[in-house]
């Protein structure tokens, strides 16, 4: 698999490292525990396209927002997390 | 309880080998029917891997609930049961566990009798390296708890190890090894028979096996389950037990269930078969790699998993030469000998890397889940406990711990502390 | 005389060079070009190998990889190599192959009896019996069993070549240099693409060579020479011989495995045995080719009975006579090709049998001119004692005909080459007009053409190859140009295939379908008889394509005999998947060059050689090597050093490299902020030059992490981690900065590698360092209190960071300096301190002082604590929002009756207690009910002169004074302790601030 | 309290003083040698890019390049590493000197970090240089990819580089992990071997 990282172009996989469902947003402080239980336990986990957090800790250190399906590994997009995080805060705001 | 079951002319023996060979090999039954779905059951286990079809053994073995149907998407053993590296044990830590495994243990040591089917249960014993003090340590913890379960364990050094691994590499290892633990009981199973062990096992009680028969929806009427949409139809149930392995989480999406899971490739290799090189089963943490080999001849290994979600039963290169890698770093004589193939399962990682055998908020509808890279070795209890479940409501002793609850609770069984990080279990 | 079977001319072999190997003992000759099978077949030996369960006599079936008999132990002693296809390996002068799988040789082999009981070793037979006595598995039949199963031998020593792993780019990979690859490559490399054409054998140019073929008017042969030549020439084409593509991954990536010193008898200095290639790849071409189908009839696996194109290699490019009374027979008419070869080159044809009813004009035209008679019907059996003497005919008219012959050429159609269509999950479909399974969904960026795609014909393979080049390249991003001239015209001879479906021949005998694994037409029979009807319960349950070959030449008519049972069609049951590698692949060339020692870089300290000098024992941890004890002179064993290098520290002074520490620079306006997110307590109102202890937290509420962190200015902190934890922590902080609070003015930086840090411990350690620390910079008790955080210069001028930190419990400092100086750092300490007889110390003894000191470390922060076990708790602030807060005040995460930090002490003074004892009260069964917790960390307190240490323990806080069992039942050990708080030295801290 | 004139000054050692060198042979097909130059890490306070741009064009009189390339001045060499970020190279200097310089220059706007230290740099030179780098670095060497005033960050050999060509020949540098030098730098020459190598130590080491 080969993630074309932003920053630096495509790379292999062996240079990243893959933290999960990149949808959940960190619930605020004051929200109620079934929230926190779903935001740290429960996961998304679908047959098809997938948006995932990955790092790319062998090259620019930045954290990734990849679509990718999950049968086929095809890749959608990948984008800055930050940026993800950004739009994210944006949108629910 | 349910009589034994096979009898008279249907029993795998010798002399009915012999019998049948005189004759041509034309009087065998099939191992199981070819059953078309019946338009409703008492319990329909979902998942016609190991674990759905012990379960419905167990069901009609030891709970008489014999008008049952497992439903396998694909052709039996299809699964995981069918891919992977064949290794049970009982080595487990924490308390939630240990028990569970070592009723399996148990049950594999009885199970060909059982169920008439040779499995090739094989205890041949597995040896875990460790490569400091500090993971020494830690094994002497395992190794103590499980000797307080009455399982047996033993402490090597690294003279021990030599013993019984003279091939490991001792001289010239990144990673010197210092010892390891053992488990003599511990060992490997013939894994598609014991699908197919299970299935005729099943069949022959009255169970029906329905394969090519995917389950698309899963019906409910006010809360509780009525039967599943399939491939072949609707089928009507008031109890239905998911075992679905590393697609649960698509299953218990047909009931609006999210759960604490998520789905990742893990990779397995075999080499060309090879007269008897290694006589036990070796892990090597510090490599990712772990190996036995079948009796057929090849070298089964593998290592980590892939470390992405995944439902594509493969996976990449990496991972590949790591597992690689660490067998050339432990038994550097393999180095001429030949992968012959290699292939991947799609494992369902459980937050805790421990599993679920418990109800669900849908009534009638039950959840085995969370085996992780460890499942077959559970194979025979999770089918006994996940029958005891649906049988009679209530968790089977030994699987108390294995909640759905425990994530909200904080309850969890994490014997690698990793956390709710499914890739790192 | 050698090579009796040696035509007088031709081939693509050296007659300039022979070359002596040795097979089973006797030694041959061959020539360079050979192959071990062709050198064989010149020197007229059939009988190569016995097959896997029955020990039948077994011969060459083929000239490829599809090869499933002929399998030998290449080399020998730790360069012996089990189950080599003597069809693939090039014969080098000094080779020595054996024969395996049989005892006590390869004529005579005694397990053959189990031929006879065959029926009873029928396909399943093991499920069905060895299950009585339960315990005999184990210690009689599995060994047994597995005894007479495998194969070959694994070398008995470690491997002693070495092995490489390279990566390559190109824009177009073509797969296969036969007629089609040569095109695509060659259409690919005009458009200004960078190409790499890789040819699994030694040779490339596929069946260019092994067919009498005519293209342009030029003998096929040469045509390939004269393209290949071309293709070379270019500065963009990589051509790689020897080099097999074995397995396509995700993105385009594929593994190749190049055999660079096979062929010699030892590497050359400094080159690797094989060179495993990642080729990524913009766009790839598939041209694989196609293998033939053997029939099924019964004793198809004599020696002597071969497959029909195989034939031709060996008469055509290996200018061998495989025999010298042949027979064809075929349900196709590409044998007819054979047909005219085996004439040429001087071997009787006594007939062409075939089923089909009516011979094509093609078919008859060419027996016509080689005067062969045609017979139509079928081989029934074939027979002979250990090779193949006759095959018995059963004509159309029923009649049974006996033909003395050698050699049968014989050809069930083709199996297209698509192993590497399906890699990603492609399912291949079966097309009915060609009788073969072909392509279906292909990879991304793959293109096939050729006889990979199942469809025939020489002309049609150039055209398709050129254009998949073309094609290639143009999604590659190149502008097409006119394909060169050699691809362009075509003229060839006459292609026909004219195939008719003859699965099986109901005759006499054991007709074999998998020759490997012995899987017979009977076992196909069986397995539908049981119920095993997919073809993947087939495969299981019989073992069909699960040997070497992986049924290259036997899935495709297992299945279509299942099919015919079982009245579907061959459609409707479908093909088994295949796998990666295409062909098997050494795990050697998998691994390269990381084992032994280089399996994983080692990671040193700055202090390293300084450490080697003085004696130190190294230990892992993680990638480092770090000093675990410093041994002297009279000293026997660990314990000595470190009670001795404790009491120094104690008493004096010593010093430990503590450089591993992770060492992040938090930079930035928002750095305070973003550490209070991070670390459960608090950090805004730590003051400039002051440092820090900080716990972090998972998001799920167990302990991440912990360490020191110290803040040099108004916006600058240096955080530590512990050594374990720093690649976790610092990709944590990232995601914390990055994703979680991603408006903050904060940077991370890690600095781990670029200071040297060093810990200076003891009463004496200020005095050490005042020797030099620059004048300036006043470090006394007042001025540098415990906690005190700074940057100096010492030994006049060199730039260093101070802190004073304590793990030992006692006076103690962290220096830290570039790191280039970090060794003379070290000298100069121990130069300043010989005064106080200053020490260096391991781990060995800095696990010692911080278990007085009840320190957690590893054992303790092991990923399943919380705060309140370690008795932390009070570092949970309540006043801000920081990871990991809501889910650690989960009831569960609270109890009180969790295990939590304890310290004990042995009732018996001289008792040793280890880590992994279990705690169980004093006089209760040894059982998991009664267990409390476990002893997490055990050390030799030579203060106290017994062993302590630390455990985790249901409801610790309150049961000191207690006593329990320490139960070690895998050490033998079961002692009593006494559990006490976990701080046994200096409990006041008296000594850490004086 | 001790005398700061007897105080000893520091020798700085070589994080690959360890290596044995090959024995040469043949062709030297690729020569290695090892390198000290000044590194500093610079980012862009938030918030402060343009202005970071501004004081760098003012200051050194160079701009800033994107992630993957490389800009010089006179004596400095921006490497653009990640967004935002970079390494500035500089002739060897004493420890802290260049972080010192470019904290004058450039103040508020950047966050420094020295990783002179932090780091070892070996030089790769010779006509094999790119077949060497094929076992080593997963990267697409083709100067058409990676030609002049490239620099990328990668995993070669399972350790963490990063890799920029010097000018436009056959000449790259690669930038490890100090303490991974030693392990590294024996791949390194083991890949070299077929090729002939040869290795040239910093004689002098890194400035004191
Ligand atoms: C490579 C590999 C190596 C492993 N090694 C070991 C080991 O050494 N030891 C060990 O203990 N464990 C090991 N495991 C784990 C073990 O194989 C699994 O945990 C265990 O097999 C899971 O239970 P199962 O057999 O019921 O699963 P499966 O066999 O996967 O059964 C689940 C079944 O559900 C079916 N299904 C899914 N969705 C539907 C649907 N919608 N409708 C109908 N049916 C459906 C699937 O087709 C499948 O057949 C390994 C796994 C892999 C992949
Ligand atoms: N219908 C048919 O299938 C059929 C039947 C008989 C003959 N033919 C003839 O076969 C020839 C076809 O030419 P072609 O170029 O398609 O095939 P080819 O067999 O000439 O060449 C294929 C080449 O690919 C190589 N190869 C296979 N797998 C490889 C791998 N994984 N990695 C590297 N190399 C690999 C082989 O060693 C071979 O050299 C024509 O002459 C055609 O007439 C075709
Ligand atoms: C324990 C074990 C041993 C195996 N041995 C062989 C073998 O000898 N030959 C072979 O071709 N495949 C062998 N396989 C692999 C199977 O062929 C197959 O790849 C695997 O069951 C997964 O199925 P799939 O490849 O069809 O997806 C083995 C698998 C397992 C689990
Ligand atoms: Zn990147």
């Amino acid at each position: 698999m080969r993630i074309n990282c932003p920053c630096c172009g495509e790379r292999s996989l062996e240079e990243f490292t893959y933290l999960g469902d990149a949808r959940k947003t960190r619930p605020a402080g004051d929200a109620a525990a079934d929230v926190w239980v779903d935001y740290v336990y429960l996961r998304e986990n679908p047959g098809g396209r997938h948006s995932e957090f990955w790092y790319h800790g062998s090259g620019c250190q930045s954290w990734l927002v990849v679509e990718r399906d999950m049968t086929t590994h095809a890749i959608f997009g990948v984008k800055f997390a930050r940026d993800a995080a950004i739009a994210a805060v944006v949108h629910t705001s | 309880m349910a009589k034994s079951p096979q009898s008279g002319t249907d029993r795998y023996s010798i002399f009915t080998v012999l019998r049948e060979a005189l004759r041509g090999h034309t009087g065998w039954r099939p191992a199981w029917r070819e059953a078309t779905p019946k338009p409703r059951y008492d319990v329909i286990i979902v998942g016609g891997g190991g674990h759905g079809l012990a379960t419905a053994y167990y069901l009609a073995r030891r709970h008489g609930i014999t008008n049952v149907a497992v439903v396998e998407k694909g052709w039996l053993g299809s699964g995981n049961i069918g891919r992977n590296t064949t290794i049970i044990r009982s080595n487990y830590m924490l308390p939630g566990n240990e028990p569970f495994y070592e009723h399996s243990m148990k049950l594999w040591e009885g199970l060909e009798q059982d169920i008439n089917y040779n499995a090739m249960v094989s205890q041949r014993g597995i040896i875990n390296l460790c490569h400091s003090d500090a993971q020494r340590d830690a094994y002497a913890r395992r190794g103590n708890a499980m000797r307080l379960h009455g399982v047996d364990s033993v402490l090597l050094d690294a003279a021990g190890v030599k013993l019984h691994l003279p091939m490991l590499d001792f001289t010239n290892a990144r990673f010197p090894i210092v010892g390891g633990l053992m488990q003599p009981r511990a060992g490997t199973v013939r894994h598609d028979a014991v699908a197919w062990g299970y299935a005729r096992a099943a069949d022959r009680l009255g169970v029906d096996i329905i394969q090519n028969c995917e389950v698309t929806g899963i019906r409910r009427e006010a809360g509780r389950v009525v039967g599943l949409e399939t491939a072949r139809g609707f089928i009507g149930a008031n109890r239905v037990g998911l075992a679905c392995a590393g697609h649960s989480s698509r299953v218990a999406e047909m009931a609006d269930l999210r759960l604490p899971i998520e789905s990742h490739a893990l990779q397995a290799f075999v080499t060309e078969g090879i007269k008897p090189f290694i006589d036990t089963v070796v892990t090597f943490g510090a490599g990712h790699f772990y190996i036995s080999q079948s009796d057929k001849g090849g070298l089964v290994f593998g290592g980590d998993i892939d470390g992405y979600n995944s439902y594509a039963q493969r996976g990449n290169l990496p991972t590949v030469e790591d597992v690689c890698e660490g067998g050339m770093a432990l038994m550097p004589q393999i180095g001429r000998l030949r992968l012959l193939r290699s292939w991947g399962g799609i494992m369902d990682m459980s937050m805790d890397g421990s599993p679920i055998i418990d109800r669900t908020p849908v009534d009638g509808l039950f959840l085995n889940a969370g085996w992780c890279y460890g499942g077959f070795k559970a194979t025979p209890a999770s089918g006994d406990c996940f029958a005891h479940l649906i049988a009679t409501g209530q968790p089977h002793k030994v699987a108390t711990a294995f909640r759905l609850d425990r994530f909200a609770s904080g309850r969890v069984i994490d014997e690698k502390g990793m956390g709710a990080q499914p890739n790192l279990h | 005389m050698t090579q009796l079977f040696r035509v007088p001319n031709g081939g693509l072999i050296d007659r300039e060079t022979a070359v002596q190997f040795a097979f089973d003992g006797k030694s041959y000759q061959g020539y360079a070009g050979d192959t071990l099978a062709s050198a064989l077949l010149a020197n007229g030996v059939r009988l190569v190998g016995r097959s896997f369960k029955y020990h039948r006599p077994r011969g060459i079936l083929s000239a490829g990889a599809e090869e499933p008999n002929a399998l030998c132990e290449l080399r020998g002693g730790a360069r012996r190599e089990p189950n080599t296809r003597m069809t693939t390996a090039e014969i080098f002068d000094g080779l020595c192959a054996n024969s395996q799988n049989r005892y006590p040789s390869l004529n005579f082999d005694l397990l053959a009896v189990i031929s006879l009981a065959g029926p009873v070793f029928s396909a399943g037979f093991y499920y069905k019996t060895f299950m009585w006595p339960a315990s005999f598995w184990e210690k009689l039949y599995e060994p047994m069993i597995r005894r007479a199963a495998g194969l070959g031998r694994a070398a008995p020593a470690p491997d002693p070549d070495t092995y490489e792993k390279a990566t390559a780019f190109c824009d177009v990979l073509v797969i296969g240099a036969g007629a089609a690859g040569i095109a695509a490559a060659l259409a690919a490399a005009h458009t200004g693409a960078r190409v790499i054409l890789c040819e699994e054998d030694f040779v490339a140019g596929g069946r260019l060579h092994a067919d009498r073929r005519q293209i342009n008017g030029y003998a096929a042969s040469q045509w390939a020479d004269t393209a290949l030549a071309d293709l070379c020439a270019l500065p963009n084409v990589t051509l790689m011989v020897r080099t097999a593509v074995v397995a396509v991954y995700d993105g385009g990536t594929y593994a190749a495995l190049q055999r660079v010193s096979d062929h010699l008898i030892t590497p050359l200095p400094h080159q690797p045995r094989q060179r495993l290639w990642r080729i990524v790849a913009k766009h790839t071409v598939l041209a694989a080719g196609a293998i033939e189908r053997p029939l099924v009839f019964g004793g198809n696996d004599k020696p002597g009975v071969m497959l029909a194109g195989s034939v031709r290699t060996y008469i055509n490019r290996f200018a061998v006579r495989p025999g010298t009374r042949a027979v064809v027979f075929a349900n196709n008419d590409d044998a007819a090709r054979t047909v005219a070869d085996l004439a040429e080159s001087g071997i009787t044809v006594v007939a062409f049998i075939d089923p089909r009813p009516a011979a094509s004009e093609f078919l008859r035209a060419s027996l016509a001119t080689s005067r062969v008679p045609l017979i139509t019907g079928v081989v029934d059996h074939a027979s002979g004692f250990s090779k193949l003497s006759a095959v018995h005919v059963r004509t159309e008219n029923g009649k049974l005909e006996t033909l003395s012959c050698d050699l049968l050429a014989m050809s069930g159609g083709f199996m297209p080459n698509i192993h590497l269509t399906t890699h990603l999950g492609g399912k291949p479909v079966w097309q009915g007009d060609v009788a073969a399974f072909v392509p279906g969904t292909l990879p991304p960026t793959m293109l096939v053409a050729g006889a990979a795609t199942g469809e025939g014909g020489l002309a049609a393979g150039i055209a398709q190859g050129a254009r998949a080049g073309a094609d290639a390249a143009h999604s590659a991003g190149f502008v097409p140009v006119q394909f060169p001239a050699a691809i362009t015209v075509l003229c060839t001879d006459d292609d026909a295939l004219g195939f008719a479906p003859l699965w099986h021949v109901d005759g006499r005998g054991k007709a074999f379908i998998d020759f490997q694994n012995d899987v017979t037409a009977t076992d196909v029979k069986l397995a539908a008889v049981e119920g095993f009807r997919s073809v993947e319960h087939l495969k299981r349950y019989t073992t069909l394509g699960m040997a070497t070959d992986q049924g290259k030449t036997a899935n495709v008519n297992g299945l279509a005999l299942m099919a015919e049972i079982t009245e579907r069609t061959i459609a409707q049951t479908g093909t088994t998947r295949f796998r990666p590698p295409y062909a098997p692949v050494a795990i050697g060339a998998l691994a390269g060059h990381h084992r032994g020692a280089h399996f994983r870089a080692t990671r040193l300290t700055p202090t390293h050689a300084w450490a080697t000098g003085q004696g130190a024992v190294f230990t892992d941890a993680g990638q480092w090597k770090r000093a675990q004890y410093f041994p002297a002179a009279a000293e026997t064993d660990w314990l000595d050093a470190t009670i001795r290098e404790v009491r120094s520290v104690r008493a004096s002074v010593g010093i430990c490299d503590v450089t591993t520490l992770g060492k992040i620079d938090i930079q930035g306006a928002d750095a305070a902020e973003f550490l209070e997110h991070v670390y459960t307590n608090s950090w805004k109102n730590l003051a400039i030059g002051r440092a820090r202890y900080g716990l972090m937290l998972r998001e799920d509420g167990f302990v991440l992490d912990d360490g020191t962190t110290a803040r040099l200015s108004d916006d600058r902190y240096i955080m530590t981690t512990t050594t374990a934890n720093a690649a976790r922590v610092f990709q944590h902080l990232e995601f914390c900065r990055q994703v979680l609070w991603s408006g903050y003015d904060v940077h991370l930086i890690s600095a781990t590698e670029a200071w040297a840090q060093i810990a200076v411990a003891g009463p004496r350690a200020r005095e050490v360092l005042r020797k030099l620390i620059d004048p300036a910079y006043d470090i006394s008790n007042e001025a540098f209190p415990y906690m005190a955080a700074g940057e100096v210069t010492l030994c006049g001028g060199v730039m260093g960071r101070l802190f004073r930190l304590s793990f030992s419990g006692e006076l103690a400092y962290e220096i830290a300096v570039p790191a280039r100086f970090g060794q003379a750092l070290a000298e100069a300490l121990m130069a300043a301190g010989d005064e106080f007889s200053i020490t260096p110390y391991g781990l060995e003894a800095l696990a010692v002082m911080r278990i007085e000191k009840g320190h957690a470390a590893g054992a303790e922060l092991n990923g399943t604590t919380t705060a309140h076990d370690l008795g932390l708790a009070k570092l949970l602030s309540r006043k801000k929002d920081f990871v990991g807060r809501v889910m650690a005040e989960r009831p569960a995460l609270t109890d009180a009756a969790r295990p939590g930090l304890v310290g004990f002490r042995p009732l018996d003074t001289t008792a040793r207690v280890r880590g992994g004892a279990q705690f169980l009260p004093p006089t209760a069964d040894a059982t998991a009910a009664n267990a409390q917790g476990h002893v997490t960390s055990a050390a030799f307190s030579p203060h106290l002169g017994q062993w302590i240490g630390l455990g985790l323990l249901t409801n610790g806080a309150t049961r000191h004074g207690e006593v329990l069992r320490a139960y070690d039942p895998v050490r033998g050990n079961d002692t009593q302790v006494e559990i006490v708080p976990p701080v046994f030295y200096d409990v006041q801290g008296t000594r850490l601030h004086g | 309290m001790a005398n700061p004139q007897s105080a000893p000054s520091l020798a700085a050692v070589s994080a690959v003083a360890a290596l044995t060198a090959p024995a040469p042979h043949g062709n030297i097909g690729v020569a290695i040698s090892e390198i000290v130059p000044s590194i500093v890490s610079l980012a862009a306070r938030a918030g402060h890019q343009a202005d970071l741009a501004a004081a760098i064009a003012a200051s050194a009189g160079a701009t800033l390049p994107p992630p993957g390339h490389i800009s010089h001045s006179a004596d400095l060499s921006f490497l653009g590493v990640a967004p935002g970020r970079w390494f500035v190279i500089a002739p060897p200097a004493p420890p802290a000197l260049l972080e010192f310089t470019l904290r004058q220059a450039l103040g508020a706007y950047a966050t420094l970090t020295d990783q002179t230290d932090g780091r070892a740099v070996l030089r790769i030179n010779g006509p094999a240089a790119v077949a060497t780098l094929a076992k080593l670095v997963p990267l697409d060497l083709h100067p058409s990819v990676f030609g002049a005033g490239r620099v990328a960050q990668t995993i070669a050999s399972h350790i963490n580089i990063m890799i920029w060509r010097n000018g436009a020949g056959q000449s790259f540098d690669i930038a490890v992990f100090r303490g991974f030098a030693l392990s590294f730098a024996e791949s390194l020459i083991a890949s070299a071997a077929e090729f002939g190598v040869s290795f040239t130590p910093n004689l002098e080491g890194p400035a004191p």
